[in-house]
């Protein structure tokens, strides 16, 4: 997210880019400090556990998405299809893989360090397990693995808490002591839990403010550099707390002044349609992507990839009076592992509660797991809601399939019946 | 006398429709398209405005008392010795360009020889082209001399001992030439009146007519334009309108009661719903691939050789379809051909095909939210009576009872959707 | 027959494809090697293959000096199977591999590009095949549709090779369905892109996909383009680019006999499968007519 | 004479299998009046449902025959097949006989199916079957037991049978019986692949998830019987070849066919696994809940879906290939299935050093036409023929 060229000229950006660039630059001499690296996913992710034992987390999806807005996964990708790797499938993983022949450099540029310990957390994507099985091949290190069952009949149940509690105490735990060579500290969790909560309060103060009229904030292309901080490296830290005051305290003054949000060209004029968007967004062409909306004045005043970290708008928050039990609990709570119902329930709920014109999916060639069913989950809010909703068809880190000419003639048409239906300006 | 027109830029062919001031259609014009946009825009205007003055002729006809038989008669006289001056036209273009190229480039005197006798058959030829009751392979120049020029080159070239494919590469540059050059611009009123002198049905009241209407001003006051697969569209962008909203408020306009639409064209096949007023509600469409579409119909004519409407009669004597599987566009005449080696008749694989494609269109149909009553099947496909018959059949086998709207002009829908944007739009600044 | 006439044997092959069909008839001479008597190919356009194989044929006899019953076997590849008179079948691929290293011995690969399919194979130098790729069931980059565009480019096959050579500034042809690149070749026209370049920016792009077959099998050392397309200077040339532009060492080379690399592969192949028959005592009737 | 019987007992089986309106179980449930529940491929406890009087009911996806017109609706272009087949099916009411439908974890798709069953057929029982991916006895053990205990108390909620110990022991015998009989048929098969064509094993282990697994044990029984004695069938100078990837969305009869014309012994498959999943019977002595839970985290077969842990992806193909004797492997999976085109390229490292010779292709359920398989598969027999030993 750092290597986007500047659009925000706010503080909290630079702010984040700061933190985000030191993270890497920390990573990059990890092997002369000493420091010591887990490879884990973005989803329901273990970071305040990692960082309990000073280690150090990487995230081969942000590297994914970062090449992607470098333009370098083009070349990443064929890499790993000229190795044998499928068309088919999910093209963060081969952009890994390509990243990782290409040197293992990372977004700033410099190279990141092998792991010591791959901490595959099995949430809410199957791939996930694929992709740490391909990693253990390339790697010589210790894996282990966080099985989080899937909320299949829409709730936690306790025997799945269990699970994944005896799964962190026996399992993880141990692991991450013998990569760090430290022993679990629980207050010193229990310290970091607290942070989390509070950073988690201002991102939602954050993400909620887009029920404004105008919403001062874009909450997909807006909203994924607000969760960048949150969903990797920095939840539970000091630093993350400072952002994300800093943050709610801009936006809350924006919503003050009445203003829109700021895009790839500036601030937004006028705020024509608010859109709830389902799925995650194109990186290698993220801000044409953008423009396509900000240009007709379209806002995405909330978005499910915004949760696909951890949901927190419904209330969860780390609790640092359960520590294990709380961790596991937002791990089991992620957006993907939530089933359809819950999803479409949550789509709904956004259409209603930040008043939105229509639903868009951005269908994800790559990600089955967020797109298999978003066909039926878009006929289903629009017929519990009535608002026109939209289809349009990407991929996350494959240029190949991203079709600017065929997106835009998509988009424009359904801004045109959204208008058109309001019985609005142009007909 | 003020006019509004809309114009679909397809992929395969350009539409034009023009309202009359009080919002009715005065003519159509369709033509192929082709890589000058403008010049294709140019030209299905121009034939919409031809269209409509054969209109505004039969009107003034009827206002002076020719009845009705007899205006038939005489008007499409008039028409086919106007279409055959058209082609006359076209032909001794043709020749020009040819000409130049066959003496700018490598050819040798057997070929331009060979050439020059080609040309003079279909000029001879063209006669027994046109006259009442006649019809064509196709309405488009290229397809129908073309077609003409294959057939009688091969046997040139066999004679002479020349190269056919040469030969078939000189006619296809020289086209492209002729059709990114003439627009149409010969006036309406020499052709109408050298048209009149070939038939024998004239008379006065007829010329008195014609007279009248080729006087006639009429002027444009508003267009839009509408169209997919072309990132640049040759309309100001506040005169574009989206293709789906163009096609659902056609639809509308002509099915008032349509709430479900399906446009098969060259390229795209979309499906859309709309409400009570024609605005829609949700649409489909297809992406990245064109199988299924229009144009695999073309591969497979081009590949049967026969004309694209001689297509759906053939396969609607099929008993038995065949189960077909890839809708690969490009694919198809190699589909064709294997299934004919493997001793399918030809109706059958045809049949097999037209319904696979429909297959395709009922995916989309479905994911768009499915078919309500009433139906409104439009695009250049909608013209293929097999397609028509294959789609009517599974929507009964998947929907039940569906009214299914087809109208003779439904590949014009497009083109009248946004007409009646203009038309709006015209309305607004004139009243405001 | 006795044994020392085994030493030398007639053979004939024939390549049915989708397109066109091509006839070899050679002399094979077992270990000392094997020569082409006489070529011959028809293009298809829409007649029986079975009927074209048998005109081919004979005419490739003909230009032998030789009549059927001369011929110890006759092999057929591609759609072959056809063929009522053949004596054996061999698998395309296995027979172009054959082909290739008759025709360049130090060829590490072939890559066979005809109308609907293109083709990867990679060989050791006794053609067995190692490994292969082949283009999927979406015909974008095949001779089809290059032929299509050609066409409506008033261009005919001979001359989109030389033409192809001719382009300054090739321009990308991006979309990756063959109709919808149909339009992007409109496009281009109407913006006024030469021919050359559209031709040489579509070579291109079909190179591209070639090479990336090639790369995916990881080969190393000389590819022979066989197939319809083989007589494209432009796609060879292009192709000679898209496999140095990347790192990886393949060089691409063409023969005058390319088009007939299967035909070619399954005569030799059905020497082969003649003499180890023999071997076992077994006589195959040829059922020529 | 036997001749004959054997193509009656296959043809029957193809019949089974190919009727989508699932006729046969129609029958069972008039006949029984119990409940009969789908499953999705690859594993569920049948001995469970089973034991609860329930009829275990394998949907494995539409097959070449069915025309989708509503799946399309539910799945974009880049989903492989078999989840817009079995909506279809559910939504033509083809699945109506069923009371339920289980979806045990294969993948994300597979996953958010369960979701929109729920959608679409609330009445019925719909349940996403999590299987542990974590193989100790205290946490994957346990969980995976909760996970049991949840489906029986959602059976016995629809009017299953009670659970009952002794009624799961009778069943796990019944059903060691038929994973016994269906072990034998591939030594059989290993060991003299002329006698079992694959084709014929595919339809009757296909059919073998439809039937109640009594009539299953008799007919399979009787097949094996029958094969083993005729000596009509006699060996063809082919390749063997070990066939990978097709443990979900199932290749179409005729692409299993061509690969056998096209020169290929297949002599080891991943078809069908649920018959093969628990690689040996189960405990029938102790606690039989027990037994399920154990087989399923200790003897379960290696799969694109199952977490290697600390293995090495890729051996337990090279000792198949080995157990087979076979000469190659064939990758053949569905497009668009991420679990096994993420596996293959593990699967080929460790199959390369071992020095054995591979090929790969897609398919698709519905495939009709199968050239280019041929042509490949067909240049693979022929690579291994003319070479092998050279
Ligand atoms: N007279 C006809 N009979 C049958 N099919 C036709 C006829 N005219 C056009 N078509 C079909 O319609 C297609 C073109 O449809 P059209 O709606 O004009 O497409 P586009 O808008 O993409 O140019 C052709 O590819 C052809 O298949
Ligand atoms: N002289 C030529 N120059 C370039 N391309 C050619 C030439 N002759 C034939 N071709 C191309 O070769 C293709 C046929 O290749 P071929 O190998 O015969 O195909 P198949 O094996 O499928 O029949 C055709 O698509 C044609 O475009
Ligand atoms: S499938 Fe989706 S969630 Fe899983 S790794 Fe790929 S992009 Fe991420
Ligand atoms: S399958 Fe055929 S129609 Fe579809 S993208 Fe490929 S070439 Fe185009
Ligand atoms: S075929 Fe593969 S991707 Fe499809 S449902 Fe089965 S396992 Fe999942």
């Amino acid at each position: 997210m750092s290597e986007e060229k500047q659009v925000f000229k706010d503080d909290s950006q630079l702010r984040q880019k700061t933190m985000i660039a030191d993270h890497y630059s920390r990573l990059a001499a990890a092997p002369d400090t000493g420091e010591k690296s887990v490879y884990t996913f973005v989803p329901g992710n273990l970071t305040e556990l990692i960082r309990n034992f000073d280690l150090l987390p990487v995230l081969p999806e942000i590297n994914a998405l970062q090449s992607a807005m470098r333009g370098k996964s083009k070349e990443y990708i064929a890499a790993a299809e000229r190795e044998g790797h499928s068309e088919d499938v999910c093209t963060y993983v081969k952009c890994d893989v390509g990243m990782k022949r290409a040197g293992n450099v990372g977004p700033t540029g410099e190279r990141l360090p092998d792991p010591d310990l791959l901490l595959l957390s099995y949430t809410g994507c199957f791939t996930f397990m694929k992709w740490f099985e391909i990693l253990k091949q390339e790697y010589d290190c210790p894996v282990t693995m966080l099985h989080v069952p899937y909320q299949g009949e829409g709730e936690i149940t306790d025997s799945m808490r269990k699970y994944v509690v005896d799964q962190i105490k026996q399992k993880i735990i141990p692991a991450l002591e013998k990569a760090s060579g430290k022993k679990f500290d629980i207050d010193k969790l229990r310290e970091q839990l607290r942070r989390s909560a509070q950073a988690e309060d201002d991102l939602v103060a954050v993400l909620e403010s887009a029920k404004n009229r105008p919403s001062p904030i874009d909450a997909y292309f807006g909203g994924v550099y607000y969760i960048g901080p949150i969903f990797t490296a920095f939840r539970g830290t000091e630093q993350a707390v400072d952002y994300y005051r800093l943050l709610n305290q801009e936006i809350q003054e924006r919503v003050r002044l009445g203003k829109g949000p700021v895009t790839p060209d500036g601030e937004m004029k006028e705020e024509r349609f608010r859109l709830v968007v389902e799925g995650p967004p194109n990186w290698t062409n993220f801000r044409e992507f953008w423009k396509m909306f900000s240009e007709e004045g379209a806002v995405c005043v909330a978005s499910s990839y915004t949760k696909v970290g951890g949901v927190y708008d419904t209330g969860f928050r780390h609790d640092p009076d359960r520590p294990l039990e709380s961790l596991a609990e937002y791990c089991l709570g992620c957006y993907t592992n939530l089933n359809l119902p819950s999803r479409v329930d949550t789509l709904e709920r956004y259409v209603r509660e930040y008043q939105a014109d229509g639903l868009l999916v951005n269908s994800i060639k790559s990600c089955n797991s967020f797109s298999a069913g978003q066909l039926m989950m878009l006929r289903e809010v629009g017929d519990r809601t009535g608002v026109p909703c939209g289809f349009v068809e990407s991929d996350l880190v494959d240029p190949r399939y991203f079709s600017g000419s065929n997106i835009k003639n998509r988009l424009e048409s359904y801004f045109q019946m959204i208008e058109q239906k309001r019985g609005g300006v142009q007909v | 006398m003020n006019y509004c027109v809309g114009i679909d830029l397809g992929s395969t062919t350009t539409k034009a429709v023009v309202l009359g001031e009080s919002g009715e259609v005065l003519g159509r014009g369709i033509t192929n398209s082709r890589s000058n946009y403008e010049i294709a825009c140019d030209v299905s205007v121009g034939e919409a405005l031809i269209s409509a003055r054969f209109g505004l002729l039969e009107e003034a006809l009827a206002a002076e008392g020719v009845e009705a038989d007899r205006r038939k008669v005489q008007l499409e006289e008039l028409e086919q010795g106007f279409r055959e001056e058209q082609y006359r036209g076209d032909l001794r273009e043709l020749g020009s360009v040819m000409g130049r190229l066959l003496e700018a480039g490598t050819y040798s005197a057997q070929e331009a020889d060979a050439v020059t006798c080609v040309l003079d058959k279909m000029e001879q030829n063209a006669g027994s082209l046109y006259g009442r009751g006649k019809s064509r392979k196709s309405d488009f120049f290229r397809d129908l001399a073309g077609g003409e020029y294959l057939e009688l080159v091969e046997g040139e070239a066999k004679t002479r001992a020349l190269s056919f494919d040469r030969l078939v590469g000189l006619y296809d540059k020289a086209i492209l030439e002729v059709e990114n050059t003439v627009a149409h611009d010969e006036s309406f009123s020499s052709r109408i009146k050298a048209a009149l002198g070939r038939i024998p049905e004239q008379d006065a009241l007829l010329a008195k007519a014609i007279s009248a209407v080729v006087a006639m001003n009429l002027t444009k006051a508003g267009s839009v334009g509408t169209g997919y697969g072309r990132q640049t569209l040759p309309f100001a962008k506040e005169d574009i309108r989206s293709e789906i909203l163009c096609h659902g408020l056609g639809a509308h306009a002509m099915f008032p009661n349509t709430r479900t639409v399906l446009d098969i064209g060259g390229q795209d096949t979309k499906a859309i719903q709309v409400d009570g007023n024609g605005i829609v509600t949700s649409f489909q469409m297809n992406d990245r691939c064109a199988a299924g579409c229009g144009r695999y119909l073309g591969y497979i004519a081009d590949e049967m050789n026969i004309g694209l409407h001689e297509l759906g009669p053939m396969a609607c004597k099929s008993t038995r379809p065949v189960k077909i599987n890839s809708t690969c566009t490009v694919f198809a005449g190699a589909e064709l051909r294997e299934r004919l080696s493997l001793g399918e008749k030809r109706e059958d694989i045809l049949a097999g095909l037209h319904r696979a494609i429909i297959l395709r269109a009922m995916s989309l149909l479905a994911r768009s939210g499915g078919i309500a009553d009433e139906f409104t099947f439009t695009g250049g496909v909608a013209k293929n009576p097999a397609a028509v018959e294959a789609l009517r059949k599974l929507i009964q086998e998947n929907y039940g009872e569906r009214t299914l709207n087809i109208s003779p002009d439904s590949i014009y829908t497009g083109a009248l959707g946004a007409a009646m944007f203009a038309q709006r739009e015209w309305r607004r600044r004139h009243c405001a | 027959m006795t044994k020392e006439q085994h030493d030398s044997l007639l053979v004939a092959g024939i390549d049915v494809g989708s397109a066109s069909v091509q006839v070899v008839v050679m002399r094979d001479n077992g270990p000392a090697g094997a020569e082409v008597l006489a070529h011959s190919s028809e293009r298809l356009r829409r007649r029986e293959p079975a009927d074209v194989a048998q005109t081919t044929f004979n005419s490739c006899l003909e230009a032998a000096g030789l009549v059927a019953t001369d011929l110890q076997y006759i092999a057929t590849t591609g759609e072959g199977e056809c063929v009522p008179f053949r004596t054996g079948h061999f698998y395309g691929m296995t027979a172009h591999a054959r082909g290739g290293i008759f025709l360049a011995p130090d060829a590490k690969a072939i890559l066979d590009v005809g109308a609907l399919h293109a083709r990867a194979v990679m060989m050791d130098e006794k053609a067995k095949v190692l490994g292969y790729r082949m283009t999927s069931q979406c015909a974008s980059g095949s001779g089809q549709f290059l032929e299509n565009i050609s066409r409506y480019l008033g261009v005919t096959m001979d001359e989109v090779g030389p033409l192809s050579l001719e382009a300054d500034n090739p321009e990308v042809c991006s979309a990756i369905c063959a109709v919808l690149a149909e339009t992007d070749v409109i496009n281009m026209v109407s913006r006024e892109i030469s021919t050359a370049n559209i031709i040489r920016g579509i070579h291109d792009s079909m190179a591209g996909r070639f090479a990336k077959l090639l790369r995916s099998l990881k080969v190393e050392g000389m590819a022979l383009v066989t197939g319809g397309l083989s007589a494209d200077v432009g796609l060879v040339a292009a192709l000679e680019d898209a496999c140095c532009s990347k790192k990886g060492n393949i060089s691409v080379t063409t023969h005058e006999l390319s088009a007939h690399a299967g035909a070619i592969g399954a005569a030799i192949w059905g020497a082969f499968r003649f003499r180890k028959l023999a071997g076992k005592g077994l006589q195959l009737g040829v059922g020529a007519s | 004479m036997s001749a004959n019987r054997i193509l009656e007992l296959v043809e029957s089986a193809e019949e089974t299998y190919r009727d989508m309106s699932l006729a046969s179980v129609k029958a069972w449930k008039e006949k029984t009046g119990g409940l009969a529940i789908g499953f999705m491929p690859i594993y569920v406890p049948r001995e469970l449902l089973h034991a609860q009087g329930v009829l275990p009911v394998g949907i494995m996806g539409g097959g070449d025959d069915l025309e989708i017109i509503r799946g399309d609706a539910y799945y974009q272009s880049y989903i492989c097949h078999i989840p817009r087949s079995t909506i279809e099916l559910g939504l033509g009411g083809q699945l109506d006989c069923l009371d339920g439908m289980l979806f045990p974890a294969i993948c994300d798709v597979i996953r958010n199916l369960s979701g929109m069953w729920k959608f679409e057929f609330p009445e019925k029982l719909s349940r996403y079957l999590d299987v542990p991916q974590d193989f100790t006895p205290e946490m994957g053990g346990e969980f995976y037991k909760s996970e049991l205990l949840a489906l029986i108390a959602d059976l016995e909620k629809r009017g299953a049978r009670p659970y009952d110990k002794e009624a799961l022991r009778a069943s796990i015998r019944l059903f060691n019986e038929l994973g016994g009989i269906v072990r034998d048929l591939y030594a059989l098969r290993r060991a003299s692949p002329w006698k079992v064509p694959t084709a014929e094993l595919y339809c009757l282990q296909r059919a073998a998830t439809i039937w109640p697994v009594e009539e299953a044990i008799t007919i399979l029984r009787e097949y094996h019987e029958l094969v083993l004695a005729d000596e009509t069938r006699t060996p063809m100078d082919q390749a063997r070849v070990v066939l990978a990837g097709s443990f979900c969305e199932q290749p179409p009869l005729g692409l299993i066919k061509t690969l056998e014309r096209s020169g290929c012994y297949i002599v080891d498959d991943d078809f069908i696994q649920v018959h093969r999943w628990i690689t040996r019977s189960l405990d029938v002595e102790g606690d039989p809940l027990e037994a399920l839970v154990n087989g399923f985290l200790f003897d379960a077969m290696a799969s694109p879906t199952r977490y290697c842990g600390d293995k090495t992806k890729g051996t337990e193909l090279v000792t198949r290939v080995e157990t087979a004797g076979a000469e190659g492997v064939l990758f053949c999976a569905p497009s668009f299935c991420d679990p096994a085109l993420l596996d293959q390229p593990m699967a080929v490292a460790s199959i390369e050093k071992a020095g054995i010779p591979w090929t790969a292709f897609r398919y698709s359920e519905n495939n009709g036409q199968f050239q280019v398989i041929r042509e490949q598969a067909g240049t693979f027999a022929d690579s291994i023929k003319l070479w092998s030993g050279v």
